[in-house]
C-alpha cells in the first residue's frame, strides 16, 4: 500500500464540525425543569419506554391528568428530540427509538382514562403504485407520528383509487407519496387529477429518491419534500399558515 | 443444484487481487470475457417514465437506449461493453414483456458485432417482485412462479447474464437498522437473507445452466445499500456511517451465498460488499463508484474501482443532455475509466493504480476504510473461516469490520465522537451474542415476531 | 497592459509537466491556490431555459445551482472547488445581470467557506458579444463598450476570474475548415484570431488588475473546438480528425496571446490547445474529458488529464436525476478524479499517472498523439521558436503537428487511408506557403475578402 | 513514457472498417457514361469550378440547353457526391467544394440563356434569437442548396417575428431552425405558435446541439434532426409524401 495523508486529499467536515457539547449534555439543556416532567422528557429523549411509562405513572399517582401529560410531557420530550435532530446533534434512530417511547407513552396515558386526547390532526402516507421501496415512508410516518399526528399508513405499491378514497374517508390535512422510481413517481399526478376532479385541495406532499421539485411542480397539490424531516415541519406550516399550496412550496422549495 | 459453502479463500493475499482479473473468469455474450486481464463498462439505463405505458413503448425505449450505447462504444473505439436491464417492475410482472426486450436489445447488439467485432453482453436483472401490499411473499405461490418465469424468458430470449437484488430479510432489518440495533441487522441479512438467497439461486442457477446463460449475482441492494444510503454524506444525520459498514461487512456473508448456489459472476454492480466476495469466491464482479454519481452518492468513488472486473453507472434516466443522451453520455466517461485500468494492466502498473483508488477513498468514512481491499480480504477471510456456519460467518464480519474501523481510527481514519461511540455500542451487542446459531435463531424468532407486525416466518420456512 | 511574447518554455523538458503544478501558480478566490499542488473540480453549469425570462429568476437559479454544488462537496469531504459560471447572452448583454448572478453566488460560497473552510473561487466567463447578425464587430462601439463593462461588474461583483471564448477570426476559419483549406485555417486562428487576441485581453487585463481579480485565459472554442466537433467520433464522415488537429495545433499559438497581454490563468477547461500552452507559459490550465461528457463526445477522455489543474465538466444543464441535480453528480464525479490525481501526487506517483492517462488516447487519433505531453511539448517549441512572429509560429506549430503524426503513422498510431491523405494534402498546402508574414496577410486579404462574404477586415484594424 | 499495446485499450473502428475503394473508383462507377455529361459529372465531384464550367461550355457548344444541363449533368453529378457522402466514402468539405462547383455552374447556365429554371422548392433557414452558433446552420443551408433547394438564409440570431415574417413572405416548403443552447431553442415553440396562429402548417425542421427529439415533439410543427444531412432528405421527403409532420417524424425520430 502507498502512504498518503489523507488531509491533502480530503477533508472529514463531520468531523471537523462536530459540537463540542454531546447530545446528552445538549438534552440536559433544553429538558423542562418541572421535577415530574423532567424524568419523562428525559426516557422520551434517550427511547427508553419502560421509564417513560414509569415516569407517567408517577406523575398521575402526583395527580397529573393523564390526557394532559401527553401535550405536556411526553410531546415536550418529543420536541427536544426533534429540536436536536434538527440541529444535527442527534441522529434519525435516536429519533425514532425515542418515537418509539412516546407512542407507548400515549397509549399508556390512553389506558388511564375514558378521556380522548384532542387529536392534532391527520396524516394520510403512501408509496407510489408499482414501487416497493418503503423505508423513506416508513421514516416519514414515523416523523409525523413523532410530531403528534394521526398517521394513516398505505403501505407500499398503494393504487391510485385506493389512495383517493383514503383521502375522502380520513379527511386528513396532508397527503404524503413517495416514489424512488420514475415509472412510478407519474401516479401522484393521477392521484392530484382525480382529487382535484373530486374538489379536494388538500396540499399532497411528494418526496423519495426519483422524485424531483420540478417533477411536483407540474401538478397543482404537488409540494416537494427533499428530506423526511420535511414532512412534519410542512403539517406544522399547514396548522399554522393554512393550505396555501404557494406559500408551502415557497417554504419548502429549494432547487 | 447442491449448495457448495465456501470456506477459503480464492486469493493466497490481498495484494492479488486487482481490477480486471478473476481467478475464475466468465466468458459470456458475443465474444466476451469478463475478469480475464481488461475491464469493460457496464452500462445502465432506467427508461422514461412515459415509456412503461406500453409494452410497444418500453421495448421501443430499449431499443433506443442499446443502440445509443453501442453507436457511441465504436464512436470513441471501445473494444467492449455490457449493458444491463434491471426490469421496471412491468417486465418482470409479465415475464412476455422482458422476454421482448431482452429479444430487441441482442437483435441490436449482435448487428453491432457483426458489424463491427465489438465484444459485448447483455445483462436482465430481474426484479424481485415476491411481495404484497403487506408482507413479503418470498416462497411457493404464484409470485415466485412468475418470478422464476421471469428468468426463464429472458434467458431464452437474448439475456446472456441472470441476476437479482433478491430482498430476503428486509422487513426485519429495516426495522433494526432505524433503532440502532444491530443484532437485528445481523438477523436480517446475515440470517434471513442468506436462506432466502439459498432457495431462489439454487433455481435461478438451474434456469441458467438450462438455457446455457450465466447466473451471474446477487447485491444486497435492498439491505446493506439502504444502509448506505441513509448513512449518506458526512454531514448526514441519520445513521452512523460506522453501523453501515456494519451492515456491508454482514452483507458479504450473504450476497456470497449466490456462488455457493451455483452463480458465477460477474457479481452486480451495486454491491460495495464484492469486494470481498471476489476474495472469497474469486469471481469477476462489476462495481460503481464515482461514474454512477447519476444514480447516488458515496464515500468511495475511487475505491470500489479497486478490483472491479464491469465498471458500471447504476443507472441513469433516459433522456437528452449536451453530449447527446445521458446513456451515451456516461457509457462514454465509463469506457474511458475502463481504458485507464487497461492502460494500467497492459502496462504493469495495475497495482499501482489499484492502490492509488484505494487509498483516494479509504480515509474518507469508515467504510471506504474497511473495503479497501487488504481490509475486505480480512472481512473475507473472517467470513470463510466460519464458512460452514452462516449465522456464524456473518457475526465474524460484522466483529472484523468492527476491529479493522478500530485499528484504523488509532491511525489516520478519523471519527466523529459520534461514530465512535455507535461503534462502541454495536460491538458491545454483538460481543454480547451467542455462538450458537439454533439459539441466536430462536431468540430472534420470537423478538421480531413480535415487534416486527410485517415479519412472517414462513417467509423463510420457519416455525 | 504591455505584450511580451513567449520565446522561450517554461519548462526545460516535456517530462517536467504533471497534473497539479504549474510553474506559475494562481492564487483565487477564498483560500484557493490553482496549480500549486493539487487539483480542483471546476464545475459548469447551464441554467435551464426557463430561468432566462427574468433577472429574478436566473439569479435564483444560479444560486440554486451554486449551493447544489457547494453541499455536494462538503458531504463528500472535497477540499476544494471552483465555479465556473458561462454567461448566457442576457448577462453579458445587460452586465448588472451577470454582476447580480456573481454576487449572489460568491455570497453562497463565501458562506461555506467561513462555515466549513472549504477552498473556492468563482471564474465568470463573459459572453463574446461583438457581432450582429450579418457580420461580427470586434472593435470599437457600443458591443465593445458592453463586453467591456460586463467583465468590469462582473469584477466588481464576486468574480474572482475572468474569462472569455472569443471569436476573432471565425468567419475565415467557418469557411475555410468546410473546405479543407488549411492556409484558410491558419489565416483565421493564427493571424486574425491572434490579432484580436491581442487587442481583448490587453484590455481585460487591465480591468482584472484594477478590481484586484484574476484575469484568467481564453480558449479557441469558436474555432478548434468547432473543427473538432465536426471531426466529431472515428465514424464520422465530416472533417478528417488529422485536420482537426493541425486547426488545434495552429489554436496554441493563438491562446498564447491572453497570456503574452497580461492573462495569468488558469487556462479555460474546453481549450485543448492547454497542454502545448503550459509548456510554453507556465500557467496553470482547466481541462475537460472524460468527466465532461455530458456536454461533449472527445477522442481523449483521459489524456486531457495529464497536465491540468482544474478538472471541468465543460457544461450541464441544471435538471434532476436519481443521485440529485446534474451539477452535484458532475462535480461529484470531477471530485473523485481530482482525489486520484491528488493522491499521486501526495504519492510521488503523479508521473506514472500521467502517462497512463496520456497513453489510454494517444492511439485513439491524430489528435490525442499530438496533444499527448511529449508532442504537445514539441508544438510548444516550434510556437516559442518564432514567438515574436503572430503568423510564423502558427505555421510552426501546424507543420510540427503534420511531423508529428506522420512520425506516429510509422509506429502505433493508425490512420484511414483517408486520413492520411487529408494530411499530405494540408502538408503540401501548407508547405507552399511563404515565410513572409506580410505577404501572407496580403494574399489572404484579397482571397478571403473575395471568397467570404461576412468578412470585414476592419474589424482587425485591417485596409 | 510507458509502452503498451493499443489494441489491448481501443479499436480504430474507421481504420478497420474503410472501404476497399478509394472515392474516386467508387465515383467512377456512378458518373454517367454520357461523353457530354460525364466531365460535367465528375468535376462537380472533384470540386473543379473551372472544370465545370469548362464542360457546360462543351455541352452547350454541342448543341445543349443551358437550363436542361442543370438537371442533366449538375444534379447529376451532385447526386453521385451526395451518395458517397451517405455512404460514408467522402466527407463533408468534398461535399461543400462539390456544393460550390455546382452553383458556380448553375450561374454559368443560367448566364447562357434568358430561360429561369423551374425551381425545386424554397427552404428558410435560420438560427435561434440569442445564439451566434451559425457552422450547423450554414452547414444545413449548403446541403440543401447541394440538393437543387432554393435557401433562404436569415442568418443568426434571428427574432422570432422575423422568421415568421419570412415564412409568409417566402412560402417555403420548409422551415429550418438551429440552437445550440438550451437558454434560445425555445424560440422555436414561439414560432410554432405563431404560424400555428396564423393558419402556416409547414414542417419545422430543427436542429442543433441542444435541441433533442423530445423538445422538438414538443410543438406541433416540429420534426427533429440529428445531422445536416437530414435536412435535405427532409425536403426530398416531402416532395415526396407531402409535408405529414406526424410521417416526418416515423421516418427522422430515431432516439
Ligand atoms: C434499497 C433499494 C432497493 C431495495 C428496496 C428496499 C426497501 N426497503 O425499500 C430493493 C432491492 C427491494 C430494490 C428494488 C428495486 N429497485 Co431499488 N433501490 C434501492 C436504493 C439502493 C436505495 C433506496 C433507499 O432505501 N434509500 C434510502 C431512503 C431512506 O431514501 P428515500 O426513500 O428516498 O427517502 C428519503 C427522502 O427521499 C425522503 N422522503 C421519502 N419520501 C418522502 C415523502 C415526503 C412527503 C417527504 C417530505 C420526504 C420523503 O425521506 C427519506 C430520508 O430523508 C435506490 C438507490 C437510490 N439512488 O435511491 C435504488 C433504486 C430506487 N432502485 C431502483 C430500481 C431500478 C429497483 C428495481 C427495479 C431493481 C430490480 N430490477 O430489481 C427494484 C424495483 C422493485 C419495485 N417494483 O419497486 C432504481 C430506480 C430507478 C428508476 N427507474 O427510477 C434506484 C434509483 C437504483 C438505481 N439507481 O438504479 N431497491
Ligand atoms: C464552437 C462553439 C462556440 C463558438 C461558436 C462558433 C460558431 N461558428 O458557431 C463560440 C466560441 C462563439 C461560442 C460561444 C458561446 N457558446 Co458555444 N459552443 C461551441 C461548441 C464547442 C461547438 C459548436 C459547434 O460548432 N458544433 C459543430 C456544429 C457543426 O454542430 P451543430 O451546430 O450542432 O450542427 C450539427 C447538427 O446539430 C446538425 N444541425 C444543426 N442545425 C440543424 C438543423 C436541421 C434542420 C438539421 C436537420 C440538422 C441540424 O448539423 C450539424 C452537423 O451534422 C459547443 C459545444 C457542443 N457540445 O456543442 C459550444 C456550446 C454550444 N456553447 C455554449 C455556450 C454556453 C456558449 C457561450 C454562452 C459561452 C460564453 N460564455 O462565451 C457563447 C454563446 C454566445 C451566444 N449568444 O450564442 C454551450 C451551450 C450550453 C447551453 N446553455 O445550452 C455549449 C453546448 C458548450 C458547453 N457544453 O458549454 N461557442
Amino acid at each position: 500500500m502507498i502512504d498518503i495523508d489523507p488531509s491533502d486529499i480530503l477533508v472529514r467536515y463531520n468531523v471537523k464540525m462536530e459540537k463540542e457539547m454531546t447530545p446528552e449534555e445538549a438534552a440536559e439543556d433544553l429538558y423542562p425543569k418541572d421535577s415530574t416532567v423532567y424524568p419523562i422528557a428525559k426516557a422520551i429523549f434517550e427511547g427508553e419506554e419502560d421509564d417513560v411509562v414509569e415516569g407517567l405513572e408517577k406523575a398521575i399517582d402526583s395527580g397529573k391528568d393523564p390526557i394532559s401529560l401527553i401535550d405536556e410531557a411526553l410531546m415536550v420530550g418529543m420536541r427536544v428530540v426533534t429540536k436536536l435532530y434538527d440541529e444535527g446533534v442527534i441522529f434519525l434512530p435516536n429519533v425514532m427509538m425515542s418515537a418509539d417511547a412516546m407512542l407507548a407513552g400515549i397509549e399508556y396515558c390512553k389506558s388511564q382514562t375514558s378521556e380522548v386526547p384532542e387529536p392534532k390532526g391527520k396524516v394520510v402516507c403512501h408509496v407510489a403504485e408499482g414501487d416497493v421501496h418503503d423505508i423513506g415512508k416508513n421514516i416519514v410516518a414515523a416523523l409525523l407520528r413523532a410530531a403528534g399526528y394521526d398517521v394513516v399508513d398505505l403501505g407500499r405499491d398503494v393504487p391510485v383509487d385506493e389512495v383517493v378514497a383514503a383521502v375522502e374517508k380520513e379527511n386528513p390535512l396532508m397527503l404524503t407519496g413517495t416514489a424512488l422510481m420514475t415509472t412510478t413517481m407519474y401516479a401522484f399526478k393521477e392521484i392530484n387529477d382525480k382529487l382535484m376532479e373530486k374538489g379536494y385541495r388538500i396540499p399532497f406532499a411528494c418526496g423519495g429518491g426519483a422524485v424531483n421539485q420540478d417533477f411536483v411542480s407540474q401538478y397543482d397539490l404537488g409540494v416537494y419534500g427533499e428530506e423526511a424531516a420535511d414532512a412534519p415541519k410542512m403539517a406544522d406550516f399547514i396548522k399554522e399558515h393554512g393550505d396555501n399550496i404557494v406559500k408551502l412550496r415557497e417554504q419548502f422549495h429549494r432547487h | 443444484m447442491p449448495v457448495t459453502r465456501c470456506t477459503k479463500m480464492a486469493y493466497a493475499s490481498a495484494d492479488e487481487m486487482v481490477f480486471g482479473k478473476a481467478v475464475k473468469p466468465v466468458k459470456a455474450g458475443l465474444g466476451l470475457e469478463i475478469g480475464a486481464g481488461y475491464t469493460t463498462p457496464e452500462v445502465n439505463y432506467a427508461p422514461r417514465p412515459e415509456a412503461g405505458e406500453s409494452k410497444e413503448k418500453l421495448v421501443k425505449e430499449y431499443e433506443r437506449i442499446t443502440t445509443d450505447i453501442m453507436a457511441r462504444m465504436v464512436q470513441i473505439g471501445a473494444p467492449s461493453v455490457v449493458l444491463e436491464t434491471e426490469h421496471v417492475q412491468q417486465m418482470s410482472n409479465n415475464p412476455e414483456w422482458g422476454a421482448a426486450v431482452a429479444h430487441a436489445q441482442k437483435t441490436i447488439m449482435e448487428d453491432y458485432h457483426d458489424e463491427y467485432g465489438i465484444k459485448c453482453a447483455l445483462r436482465h436483472t430481474i426484479g424481485d417482485i415476491r411481495e404484497s401490499r403487506e408482507y413479503l411473499e418470498l416462497r411457493g405461490g404464484n409470485k415466485y412462479n412468475v418470478f422464476m418465469e421471469a428468468f426463464e424468458q429472458c434467458a431464452q430470449n437474448g439475456a446472456d447474464m441472470l441476476a437479482v437484488e433478491s430482498m430476503g430479510g428486509k422487513e426485519v432489518f429495516d426495522y433494526a437498522i432505524l433503532r440502532n440495533d444491530m443484532p437485528g441487522v445481523l438477523y436480517g441479512i446475515g440470517v434471513l437473507g442468506s436462506m432466502d438467497m439459498e432457495m431462489i439461486w439454487q433455481d435461478i442457477a438451474s434456469v441458467a445452466k438450462k438455457n446455457n446463460v450465466i447466473a451471474s449475482g446477487d447485491t444486497d441492494c435492498a439491505q446493506a445499500n439502504t444502509a448506505m444510503f441513509i448513512a449518506g454524506g458526512l454531514l448526514d444525520k441519520n445513521l452512523a456511517h460506522t453501523l453501515a459498514i456494519i451492515a456491508r461487512s454482514i452483507s458479504a456473508a450473504r450476497s456470497l451465498v449466490a456462488y455457493e448456489a451455483g452463480a458465477v459472476g460477474p457479481g452486480k454492480d451495486c454491491g460495495y460488499e464484492n469486494s470481498i466476495i471476489k476474495a472469497i469466491a474469486g469471481v469477476p464482479i462489476a462495481q460503481e463508484g464515482k461514474t454512477s454519481t447519476c444514480a447516488h452518492s458515496d464515500l468511495m468513488g475511487n475505491l470500489t474501482m479497486q478490483c472491479c472486473d464491469l465498471w458500471s453507472n447504476e443507472s441513469v434516466e433516459y433522456h437528452g443532455e449536451f453530449g447527446g443522451t445521458t446513456v451515451q453520455c456516461w457509457a462514454e466517461t465509463l469506457a474511458y475509466d475502463c481504458a485507464l485500468m487497461n492502460v494500467a494492466l497492459d502496462s504493469g502498473n495495475e497495482k499501482m493504480l489499484r492502490d492509488m483508488l484505494a487509498a483516494s477513498d479509504m480515509y474518507r468514512d469508515a467504510q471506504g476504510y474497511v473495503l479497501a481491499y487488504q481490509n475486505a480480504y480480512r472481512v473475507g477471510q473472517a467470513i470463510a473461516k466460519d464458512g460452514n456456519d452462516i449465522y456464524l460467518r456473518a457475526k465474524n464480519a460484522a466483529l472484523e469490520s468492527i476491529k479493522i474501523v478500530e485499528e484504523g481510527a488509532r491511525g489516520k481514519l478519523e471519527l466523529s465522537r459520534f461514530e465512535s461511540k455507535a461503534l462502541a455500542d454495536a460491538k458491545a451487542a454483538l460481543e454480547a451474542l451467542t455462538d450458537d446459531k439454533e439459539q441466536f435463531m430462536s431468540d430472534c424468532l420470537t423478538k421480531y415476531k413480535e415487534e416486527v407486525k410485517v415479519f412472517k416466518p414462513e417467509n423463510y420456512g420457519l416455525k
